[in-house]
């Protein structure tokens, strides 16, 4: 037995625009081992959003395979694929835009329990809403309100309660806190660890931020163009980069190193 | 003092009941050639700061205090002073390079535009100074870019385009409201460059909007903390980051990811915030 | 408390009256809008009843009542008609899309350039006039401009990611549509309603100037005011007071149609 | 240029469809044109003659390949009732539909697009509570409404105008121009009040862009942004409507025309219905429905102008 939970295996899908194709992943070939989290970096364009869809059967690969807990989810039969898709779950970038405005967050939270055949109902329902709204920081009572009535943070705390309602295994974070402040950022991806620790969910966890994927990924695949450029424990990866473009990256992060501008650091003696 | 902001407060006049106050009293002062770093997550009011420093409040805004510009007040100026002011002694840069731009006029006419707006030049002596203007912020191909409809740029292009209508006039004072959040981190390096490198050598003021300390750290000489439209603490960049004065800014610095304060050696070791 | 818009107070409350002459007329009028007394023929308003009479001594007033009563059935009838088909392949468009959508799209384009007049005119070559040719005509335009309302409107709503999360769940684009597109522009379809029954108002009347729709004696606006081309001169008031409620009933649909858009979305108040 | 290509391939499909559609229907019409011209009470070896003279023996694609030909000759087959062949007739009348049509179209954006500009200019300024009074009204009225208003008190009061009829243009330009004016005016107001208030709300919406900020940031003056930027950048929304109120303008004519008595396309459609003259209702009818949607062609085409986007997408 693989511990392997997600496997891509040379994974590649094209668009067509006009008369040209443009291949958004190109024969990328990655793994995640069960509990631990693998970041996917990459700027815009480097096919990291697509890649996340794949996995995630919202789209078809052009090639190549996905494999989730050793099967093949685009060789299964539609039926058994809907079965399979309680094992994942997706957190999106934007807290205003994934939460329908017009239901409840008991409702929004309870949908991916939809194709569950045994499902809890009624009292039991709720419990188990109000138990994982809790757990995500909020309050059982939130669950009669309406999104317009949290802030982002507390929204994508909401998604995060509605991607574990099926107590999945695997949880795709598509850019899950770019679109938050600093502060509210680092609350949420203490969650996302806090999920992983008590639940032993793996995460993919897409993002843009190489300081986020330094913060709580055990492993890192950069991306760019569509392609895999280079990937490893984010130790390695991080601290002692192979390729140009990952050493590029790096050092375009900004940091808290050096402060000051160009001029003063020559014209200045380092403290 | 080349600008001087005392006791700034703008409040929003709503439909029904009082006008909700977005900015409540700031006051800070920049020196030619200075560089002033704003930092604050949203809601903090940094944006409303800066569009009144150019004096393009939204009609429903009112602003009270004084911002003094070669002392002058820009709250007391007509429209027709501000238009003169506006674009040739302060200049602006936005944050979304993809609306920033008018879709259905050339790159080129849009720099010339700027020049043409102040002065009585020549319609090819505009052009040939857009493109210097072009070459400036270091465009490939300028010349073919002149031609160019924003939506045949990428991203950092537009915003290389912004800087050179921000400074075709080469204002004293450069506005640039989180000129880099919309890029990936790459061509943010390049942008935060070329605006160094033009600030200095144009020995231009520049007050740089940005949520992200680490993009203040770069460029800003001093910086000024803001939250919910209150200053927490200003001062040297240097002293702020490393020594903060506030809980607020400490909370920040602490929020931020590992990686990027590891550099902050002397930071106390908090936990991950704790509220919302 | 938000505050209602004037336009909804001010629309709702024509529409209402409007509505309630209607059905009133069914019942009771001042005088039958049918009966004929030549004795008090072209007689101003106050001479022969409120609104005067009619070439034929008719009360205006109490055609005015019954014509409110065609106007708004056959409106409301076309747009139920219209307005259903459009929003259901509007809709349908929106979460197929691909050759599905593209048909659609072609047939509106065949619908949209048979304006109602000419629609009634060919249907009127084989059925004759009549509401039935009225409603069919009036609702086969009704299609492609609901259709392209919902479809532009679902399409916005099927690039949301609660979209996304929904068909994570296993959700089929029937069950979506159902569940997520359709509450999420109801308000846009029940604004498209009113202003499209003040324009159904205006073709119908349209169509009975031209003879066109429901037959004589039952009144009906548009021929109220084709009858008065005839005494333009001698008696103007055949030319204002049928004008007057068309342009009344319309106003106050499309009042209310703005009164919803800007209870329903702040945002739009100052655009609109 | 592709997207003309491919827009123009997609119009010559639907206009083949909707004459398909037209000859179907003309199709159901209980009783055919030898019955109608011949009478109810005609011997039937003279009917089966005057049908295989007109080919009504004829299967019916062949019936309708054989229009679509003549179609493309210009040779439209002969009306019942005028006695003349219908492609001179559908000539004479749109010497007077399509001045009237167009002086209306013009007339429509000489008000609204001004109107609407400046009301958006000063949302809620005196300009602009005209303007919205105007279009509030303005969509309500009925157009054939607006003609008997126009001939009680303009033709009928100052004689400016006539109040119906139309001399032709072989009476003179100016007097047979003075006849349009009135019903152009009738067929204008309705269509230009829906045309300023969309022509507002462009306008404002295209204010609130962030490029507007960008040039007033540079120092442009309020009305140098409104008209270099905004404006500009307002045409798209303001074509698309001007292009889809064309139908309710030809829909209107037929109204208008009946009003004031002009021998234009609509009044022939209307009378050729009186008359079941089936040949002529089929022809002006296509008319119709083509120019509907040549016209909607055009402003596709016209896009590619306003918008550079587009030229390189699609």
């Amino acid at each position: 037995m693989s511990k392997k939970i997600l496997e891509i295996i040379g994974l590649t899908r094209e668009f067509g625009i006009g008369n040209s194709t443009m291949k958004a992943v190109d024969n990328v070939s990655l793994s995640l081992e069960k509990g631990q989290i693998l970041g996917v970096v990459g700027e815009s364009g480097s096919g990291k959003s697509t890649l996340a869809r794949i996995v995630m059967a919202l789209d078809k690969p052009t090639a190549g395979n996905v494999l989730f807990e050793n099967e093949d989810i685009f060789a299964l039969s539609a039926s058994k694929l809907r079965r399979l898709r309680s094992n994942f779950q997706m957190i999106f970038q934007d807290p205003y835009g994934s939460l329908d405005p017009r239901h409840k967050i008991s409702r929004i939270i309870a949908e991916p329990l939809h194709l569950e055949a045994n499902a809890p109902r009624g009292k039991a329902l709720r419990d188990r809403i109000g138990k994982l709204l809790e757990e995500v920081g909020l309050a059982a009572e939130d669950m009669d309100k309406y999104p317009h009535e949290f802030s982002g943070g507390q929204r994508q705390r909401v998604a995060i309660a509605r991607a574990l309602i099926t107590k999945p295994k695997l949880i795709v974070a598509d850019e899950a806190t770019s679109a938050l402040d600093l502060t509210v950022q680092a609350q949420i991806l203490k969650l996302i660890l806090e999920m992983r620790d008590t639940h032993g969910i793996s995460v993919l966890f897409i993002t843009h931020n190489i300081g986020v994927v330094d913060e709580i990924c055990d492993s890192v695949a950069v991306m760019q163009s569509g392609k895999l450029v280079e990937t490893g424990p984010v130790r390695q990866v991080l601290d002692n980069p192979r390729e140009s473009y990952t050493k590029r990256l790096l050092s375009a992060e900004p940091t808290l190193d050096k402060i000051g501008r160009k001029k003063h650091q020559v014209s200045e003696s380092p403290p | 003092m080349m600008l001087e902001i005392k006791d700034l407060k703008v409040g929003f006049q709503n439909e029904v009941g009082p006008a909700t106050d977005v900015v409540h009293g700031i006051s800070f002062s920049l020196g030619k050639g200075e560089t002033l770093g704003i930092v604050g997550e949203s809601g903090s009011g940094k944006s409303v700061l800066s569009l009144a420093t150019i004096g393009l409040l939204p009609k429903t805004a009112k602003a009270t205090g004084e911002i003094l510009f070669n002392g002058e007040d820009i709250l007391t100026m007509s429209e027709r002073e501000l238009c003169k002011l506006r674009g040739s002694r302060i200049g602006m840069i936005f944050q979304e390079p993809m609306t920033a731009l008018n879709p259905a006029m050339k790159v080129g006419s849009q720099i010339a535009e700027a020049l043409r707006l102040h002065s009585n030049i020549s319609r090819a002596d505009a052009n040939a100074e857009a493109l210097r203007l072009l070459e400036m912020v270091k465009i490939p191909d300028a010349k073919r870019k002149m031609h160019s409809y924003p939506h045949e740029m990428s991203g950092g292009q537009r915003q290389r385009v912004g800087i050179a209508i921000a400074l075709s006039l080469k204002p004293d004072l450069l506005i640039a409201d989180e000129p880099t959040t919309a890029l990936d981190v790459t061509v943010q390096a390049e942008i935060l460059d070329i605006l160094d490198d033009l600030v200095t050598e144009l020995g231009i003021a520049l007050i740089l909007i940005s949520h992200d300390l680490g993009v203040i750290a770069r460029i800003a000489d001093r910086t000024l903390v803001m939250y919910r439209g209150n200053e927490m603490e200003q001062g040297e960049t240097e002293r702020v980051l490393r020594q903060p004065s506030h809980d607020y800014t400490r909370k920040l610095l602490s929020a931020l990811p590992r990686r990027a304060r590891a550099g902050l050696d002397v930071m106390a070791p908090t936990t991950l915030g704790d509220s919302v | 408390m938000k505050r209602l818009p004037w336009s909804l107070i001010v629309g709702g409350t024509i529409t209402a009256i409007l509505i309630f002459a209607a059905i009133v007329s069914q019942f009771w009028t001042p005088v039958d809008p049918t009966a004929i007394n030549i004795g008090n023929r072209l007689k101003g308003p106050g001479e022969g009843g409120i609104l005067g009479s009619d070439h034929f001594g008719r009360d205006e007033l109490s055609m005015i009542m019954a014509g409110a009563w065609v106007s708004l059935g056959i409106a409301f009838s076309a747009i139920a008609v219209g307005g259903l088909i459009g929003t259901v392949l509007g809709v349908v468009a929106a979460s197929e899309r691909g050759p599905f959508e593209a048909l659609i799209m072609r047939v509106n384009d065949v619908l949209f350039a048979f304006p109602p007049v000419l629609s009634a005119i060919l249907l009127a070559a084989i059925l004759g006039g009549g509401p039935v040719t009225t409603i069919v005509a009036i609702a086969l335009f009704m299609i492609p401009v609901f259709a392209r309302v919902t479809r532009s409107a679902a399409l916005q709503i099927w690039a949301r990611d609660y979209i996304l999360a929904a068909r994570m769940s296993g959700k089929s684009s029937a069950r979506i549509t159902l569940e997520h597109v359709i509450p999420n522009i109801a308000a846009q379809i029940i604004v498209q309603i009113a202003i499209q029954t003040g324009l159904g108002i205006l073709t119908e009347a349209g169509l009975s100037f031209l003879g066109l729709g429901i037959a004589p004696p039952t009144p009906s606006w548009g021929r109220m005011l084709a009858d008065a081309q005839t005494y333009l001169t001698i008696a103007p008031h055949l030319v204002f007071v049928p004008g007057i409620a068309i342009c009344t009933a319309v106003l106050g649909l499309n009042l209310l149609g703005d009164g919803l858009r800007d209870l329903t979305d702040p945002r739009r108040r100052q655009s609109t | 240029m592709r997207h003309i290509a491919q827009s123009l391939v997609g119009l010559i499909i639907t206009l083949l469809v909707v004459s398909f559609v037209i000859f179907l229907v003309m199709e159901a019409v209980p009783g055919d044109p030898a019955e109608i011209i011949l009478g109810m009470s005609a011997a039937p070896d003279t009917l089966a003659a005057l049908r295989s003279q007109l080919g009504l023996d004829q299967p019916f694609l062949v019936r309708y390949s054989n229009w679509l030909i003549g179609l493309l000759q210009g040779d439209l087959g002969d009306s019942y009732t005028y006695s003349t062949s219908v492609s001179q007739l559908i000539g004479e009348r749109l010497e007077v539909t399509l001045p009237l049509t167009g002086l209306a179209a013009l007339l429509s954006v000489l008000i609204s697009v001004p109107l609407g500009v400046l009301a958006a200019a000063r949302p809620n300024g005196l300009v602009d509570m005209f303007a919205s009074l105007f279009s509030q009204i303005g969509i309500a009225v009925p157009n054939f409404w607006v003609g008997l208003l126009l001939i009680l008190g303009v033709a009928l009061t100052f004689g400016w105008f006539p109040a119906g009829g139309f001399p032709g243009w072989d009476a003179g330009f100016w007097s047979a121009l003075n006849a349009l004016i009135l019903p152009s005016i009738a067929l204008a107001i309705p269509q230009a009040a829906v045309l300023t208030r969309v022509t507002r709300a462009a306008v404002i919406e295209v204010t609130n862009e962030d490029f507007v900020r960008t040039a007033r940031a540079k120092g442009a003056t309020p009305s140098h942004a409104l008209w270099r930027h905004i404006v500009p950048n307002a045409m798209i929304p303001i074509v698309t409507m001007l292009g889809m109120q064309i139908s309710v303008l030809i829909a209107g004519a037929v109204l208008v025309e009946n009003v004031f008595t002009l021998p234009g396309m609509g009044t022939l459609a209307y009378q050729a219905l009186a008359q079941r003259d089936l040949i002529v209702i089929q022809n002006v009818v296509l008319f119709f429905a083509a120019i509907v949607m040549g016209i909607n062609f055009l402003v596709d085409a016209l896009y590619t102008v306003l918008d550079p986007r587009l030229r390189v997408r699609r």
